[in-house]
């Protein structure tokens, strides 16, 4: 036997020691590394998600926003790297999450009424509470359509209004909301944008918002997450610290305007880079 | 009753009728017996039974032939006591052509296509008969018996060789005749009216060893059915009815086999029995040499 | 959830009117289920009557449902035949209550399937009548043998198809359950089941239809006194074309019934079938 | 196409790297089809060796499997075998050209399904056994009687299949091929032909294994000279149980191989499935 | 036989006499009726719809917006009433469609370039053709993602990219847009609308658009149709004729201001009476 001289040495890189986010982190991601069909979508890709506040997720199509989230809920297996959550698992945390493709997340078999309802039976909340909780939410949602219905017997709105309701029925303590507004009308969309509000200034949820709409996502934020094309990358956090509740005149307000103006800079910066 | 029950297989053929009359008549009964048929669909299936002790015995139309290869597979299980011959005149075995057929014997089916039942030990008979029968090039086609019939009438063979009561059925509805009769004693054992045992009744040794008693009770029983049907030959046939497909006027009509119990057999009787089970050694279906005096029942 | 009504029905509709301008089905759709028998009764009386088939080999469509209604009308074929619905009944519910279940476990965790799809093609590629010797073995001769036997072959076809309904659904709404803090067992009954609907009522109908097969053909090779298939074995035997082919038909006509119930069933359950 | 590919590629991805970085799946994973096997044999090596079943009527695995392997081996279960294969391929062929397109035709018109739906269920529902006399007055006693046969009956399964795949199918797809101006020939081959695939290839499979048990059972029954259905009734007759069961193994065995094959062929032409 | 004296006289309400729509109507709609689950949804339903220009729809969710152009385009049938092409039938016109449920009108077993392509094969295009208007089509979108792909493989808002590309791909007579911009990202929702302006301003193609954005609505639109809640009436039809090309300068109008503004106030009258 040849003894082999001079081999070559291979060494690992040392894995980087865990940095833990600032106080008041709610998410810690660090190192998240995605790919799909061979080309990374996220590589060593690091954020915290901050407690008790709205993060409005804001990138061009395609940079990975659906993905992240399900991620984050456990949804989509990722490659490798790490995300925690504040203090619990996972598993132990409740989520409420609204997909972008809502129409495939309702239940055809249940009710819309049920289909809402469900988180709750999940929870194991007796007949009563479950009452009392969905007559809560249809009557704070002012719902105008039949709830007995199939979900497939509805307008695009309507199912999403329905998607938006089955989120907040169990009181998560994360929530996560994939262009919650894309199908709801005019009325709805304003709506639905104060009950968020509503919702989060009584409970203090830690929200993930994707949105489309400048104008909306900067309105509900505390801090604007601003990605870049793909392979994705954090382009900028932007702090809006307006006071809440916001309100139609908020929009006038020189640091909203600023705030919204600053988030449209940066998107079109990353966009045409 | 505190006998053992004595659960006996058969296969629904005419051949069982002393056991179908000697149960509706009520021998066994009389004879303080708890005798349980069991309806099989095969003989195969009547052997496999006995050997795995689902039954004790067999009735008369079980083949003889399968009983045997139990027989090699577990040498001293099966002990025959009566055997159900067959020949030119009790018929069972028989060729029979379409009803206009130019056919007049054996050796005009040279070449033609002729059917037999399926399995090797049908075809290795067929083959044998239209061999010795001089119908030599012939091809065997295995079908369904019950399929004997149509396929001749519609003419896709040409003969076949088959067992009652396929013949009766063809010369009643006028489609085919019988153009031999009794072809295995004639071809395989050299004389038309020697006895081929093709079925037999039995029981396992281990039932008659444990109730040796009722054993003897119950072959005499059996006996007593063989005897109504050698003597009252007309007025059995009605219990072929609820045991067998037969029914109608078929039952007047089907051949009825001849018995031997086991105490009637005479040397030249077991030659030729020895002789059908030589054919089937010789043609590879026995694995081995099976001696029939071994599988007599001795009393 | 009563609190939820007045918000839900915000106007009463008018609702004798409504229904009167719902478009009814033409009366001749009701028909369309009898085309099938009637052209098959004209082509059989068609090869009869030209002698293309000897009758004495194919009785006339006429005279087979003759016997067939007689032998029905507390005739003889009556037994046979309520014999035969109950066997394969019996079957039919070992193998859904057991197949159902397991099929759409097993399918939700692929691994799983996996490890025991080679027993399942197994033993769906290998014939009854290949295995009757097997049970006979194991059950006897008894009635249990052909109930057993059917059983087990249609238990394979519902969890052959439950369990691919389960593979092949779309993955969402899965997901939405699981976020939403299913366990596994509620995502079982409360997605799963539901998801693998559709492909697994597919399967119950084969499963019958083949539970069927089964048991006539257990009762035509393992001795039976009664049943389909030992009538169709006798009459076979003495060429009883007549009694034979009543016998089929009424195999034939009793599986379709039992699609049919099972169709009716479906539609009723799986309402979001296609939308 | 040419021409779009610069835009549609706007950088390069650094495929080896990335390549390693994709999970791999364990080594195990491929373990799992061979659970099923290995227990099942494991629970007969028991019955045999506790006597539960007589060895003289059940033969130990390890003796079968060696009769499989020596008869496979140049030995003369290989023709069968072939023989056996050869038959199925033909009927499933036929059943599979014939069935598929007709199937997915009749699904896509739910009133023609209605208007076969009778005979369907009703051949569905008769054994084959049962129906091997009017075959036998059809195709005569030669070979091609068993390929017929099962032909027929695995033809039954896959249009069954494949109607309901159209039939259950979202509508969706067929609406936006309708708007486009697809004419109904256009629905029907770029759309309806593809949304059933899947249902469809559970039906293929079905019918593949539908296949290979008529034409066992047709050779069992009808008679032949060779072909597995044959092996498995002359060494029953002569209660050669090594053989026997080397032969329903071999059958066994092939149901599953034409299964995996069938799998994998899903596989890679139903990409999409469950997304 | 009892004679019945006096018995009920049956009248035939008589059917109204057919109205043509004015001058230069498209689509002339007349007593459209629906009816969802024994509920009216249009009621003597009757609506012109004009050539060579974009009409706006707009109203509430689940006002029938969506079964509305379905209806048109013969997805749905209709329980009575009657649609009517302007001198052809609804067959011998090219329709595009941009469903609002995009995800599930593509064909997942073609690659998206070859959903896209695909109208024009339907239209017996050749190889040549086909693979020039696809260069066209990629060009002009300025596509920056992978069209080999399949649908399943691409965001939502590639998806629904792809899908307006296929509607536009045949040059289109007649042209359903269903909450196009619904799932687009900011800059994407600028660059089609502007497309479609484009597109309309080379061909006249008449366009029907339901979109939940005023601003979207009124800056693409020759006429806002306003719609009331079910059972669904025309509240009314604006008409807004400033120039084209529109370009972020016309948001600022007056008269694009103020047809907004009124739009807004019959909508929220509407949804609010
Ligand atoms: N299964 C898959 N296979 C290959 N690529 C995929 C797959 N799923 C997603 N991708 C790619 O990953 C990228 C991110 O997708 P994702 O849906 O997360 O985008 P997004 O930010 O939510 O976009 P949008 O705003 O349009 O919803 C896209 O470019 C998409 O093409
Ligand atoms: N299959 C159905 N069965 C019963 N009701 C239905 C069915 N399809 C639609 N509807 C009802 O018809 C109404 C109109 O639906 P449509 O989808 O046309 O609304 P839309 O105006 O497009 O709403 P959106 O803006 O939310 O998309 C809704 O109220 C819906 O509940
Ligand atoms: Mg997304
Ligand atoms: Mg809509």
């Amino acid at each position: 036997m040849n003894a082999v001289v001079n081999a070559p040495v291979f060494a690992d890189v040392p894995k980087p020691a865990f940095q833990p986010g600032p106080a008041g982190t709610h998410i810690t991601i660090r190192g998240l590394t995605k790919y799909f069909a061979g080309w990374p979508l996220y590589e060593n890709f690091d954020l915290d998600i901050p407690k008790h506040k709205i993060v409005s997720v804001f990138g061009p199509n395609g940079c990975g926003k659906s993905t992240l989230i399900n991620m984050i809920a456990g949804l989509i297996p990722i490659d490798s790297g790490e995300i925690l959550f504040d203090g619990k698992s996972l598993k132990d945390t409740k989520i409420g999450y609204v997909f972008q493709n809502y129409r495939e997340a309702m239940f055809p078999w249940m009710r819309t009424i049920d289909n809402i309802a469900y988180p709750l039976k999940l929870a194991g909340k007796s007949k009563v509470e479950v009452d009392r909780r969905m007559a809560e939410l249809v009557a704070s949602f002012d719902v105008k359509f039949d709830l007995n219905r199939y979900p497939y017997e509805m307008s695009g709105g309507q199912q999403q209004t329905a998607s938006i309701m089955r989120a907040l029925a169990p009181n998560p303590e994360v929530l996560f909301l994939d262009e919650p507004f894309s199908a709801l009308d005019f009325e709805m969309t304003l709506f639905i944008r104060e009950k968020l509000q509503e919702v989060f200034m009584q409970t203090g949820t830690t929200m993930l918002l994707v949105s489309h709409d400048l104008e909306e996502a900067v309105y509900l934020a505390d801090e604007v997450l601003l990605l870049t094309k793909r392979p994705t990358k954090v382009a900028e956090i932007l702090p809006y610290n307006d006071p809440r509740p916001r309100t139609v005149e908020t929009l006038s307000q020189p640091s909203f305007i600023s705030a919204k103006k600053l988030s449209l800079e940066i998107f079109q910066r990353e966009v045409r880079r | 009753q505190a006998g053992p029950k004595i659960r006996v297989g058969y296969w629904p053929i005419a051949a069982g009728l002393p056991f179908y009359a000697a149960v509706e008549l009520g021998y066994f009964k009389e004879a303080g017996l708890n005798v349980e048929p069991l309806k099989f669909a095969g003989a195969q299936q009547v052997m496999e039974g006995m050997l795995s002790d689902r039954a004790d015995g067999s009735a008369n139309g079980t083949g003889s032939a399968n009983i045997a290869i139990g027989e090699i597979a577990a040498p001293g299980t099966f002990k025959i006591f009566c055997s159900n011959p067959s020949n030119a005149k009790n018929v069972l075995d028989e060729v029979i052509v379409p009803a206009g057929s130019p056919a007049k014997v054996m050796a005009d089916l040279k070449g033609k296509r002729v059917g037999s039942g399926p399995g090797i030990q049908n075809v290795t008979l067929a083959k044998t008969v239209l061999e010795r029968g001089g119908a030599t090039g012939a091809t065997v086609v295995e079908l369904p018996i019950g399929q004997h019939v149509a396929a001749l009438a519609a003419g896709q063979l040409d003969g076949c060789y088959t067992l009652e009561p396929t013949g009766t059925i063809g010369r009643m509805n006028g489609t085919t005749r019988v153009l031999e009769a009794g072809v295995i004693a004639r071809y395989v054992l050299g004389d038309p009216m020697a006895p081929w045992f093709g079925g037999s009744a039995s029981l396992t040794s281990a039932f008659i060893k444990k109730n040796p008693a009722e054993a003897k009770k119950f072959i005499a029983a059996y006996a007593k059915g063989v005897a109504y049907v050698r003597t009252k030959p007309d007025e059995a046939r009605q219990y072929m009815k609820g045991y067998t497909a037969i029914e109608g006027p078929l039952t007047g009509e089907v051949p009825l086999a001849a018995y031997m119990m086991y105490d009637e057999f005479k040397p030249a009787d077991i030659a030729h029995f020895q002789k059908f089970f030589d054919l089937f050694s010789e043609k590879g279906i026995f694995s081995s040499r099976l001696m029939v005096e071994t599988m007599l029942y001795k009393g | 959830m009563a609190a939820t009504s007045p918000a839900a029905k915000p106007w009463t509709p008018p609702a004798a009117q409504a229904s009167a301008k719902v478009p009814r089905e033409p009366a001749w759709n009701k028909a369309l289920p009898f085309i099938g028998p009637v052209v098959l009764f004209i082509l059989w009386d068609l090869a009869v009557r030209t002698g293309m088939i000897k009758a004495l080999l194919l009785p006339p469509p006429l005279d087979a449902l003759g016997a067939l209604v007689k032998g029905l009308w507390g005739g003889p074929l009556l037994g046979d035949f309520l014999m035969t619905v109950w066997r394969t009944l019996q079957a039919f519910l070992i193998a859904a209550i057991v197949g159902m279940p397991l099929g759409v476990l097993l399918g939700s965790n692929e691994k799983a399937y996996r490890s025991v799809e080679f027993l399942i093609d197994f033993f769906r590629s290998t014939p009854s009548s290949a295995l009757i010797p097997l049970f006979l073995m194991i059950f006897g001769v008894s009635d249990v043998n052909k109930v057993a036997i059917a059983a087990f072959g249609a238990f394979l076809i519902v969890v052959f198809n439950s369990a691919y309904g389960v593979i092949n659904a779309r993955k969402q709404r899965v997901m939405a359950a699981r976020v939403m803090g299913a366990t596994r067992w509620q995502v079982f009954k409360d997605v799963l089941i539901w998801e693998s609907l559709q492909p697994s009522f597919v399967g119950l109908r084969s499963a019958v239809s083949m539970a069927l097969v089964i048991v006539i053909v257990a009762e035509m090779f393992i001795g039976a006194d009664s049943g389909l298939g030992n009538r169709i074995i006798n009459s076979q035997q003495v060429m009883n074309v007549r009694d034979m082919y009543a016998s089929i038909l009424a195999a034939g006509a009793l599986g379709y019934a039992l699609n049919i119930l099972f169709l009716m069933l479906e539609r009723k359950i799986v309402h979001w079938s296609g939308r």
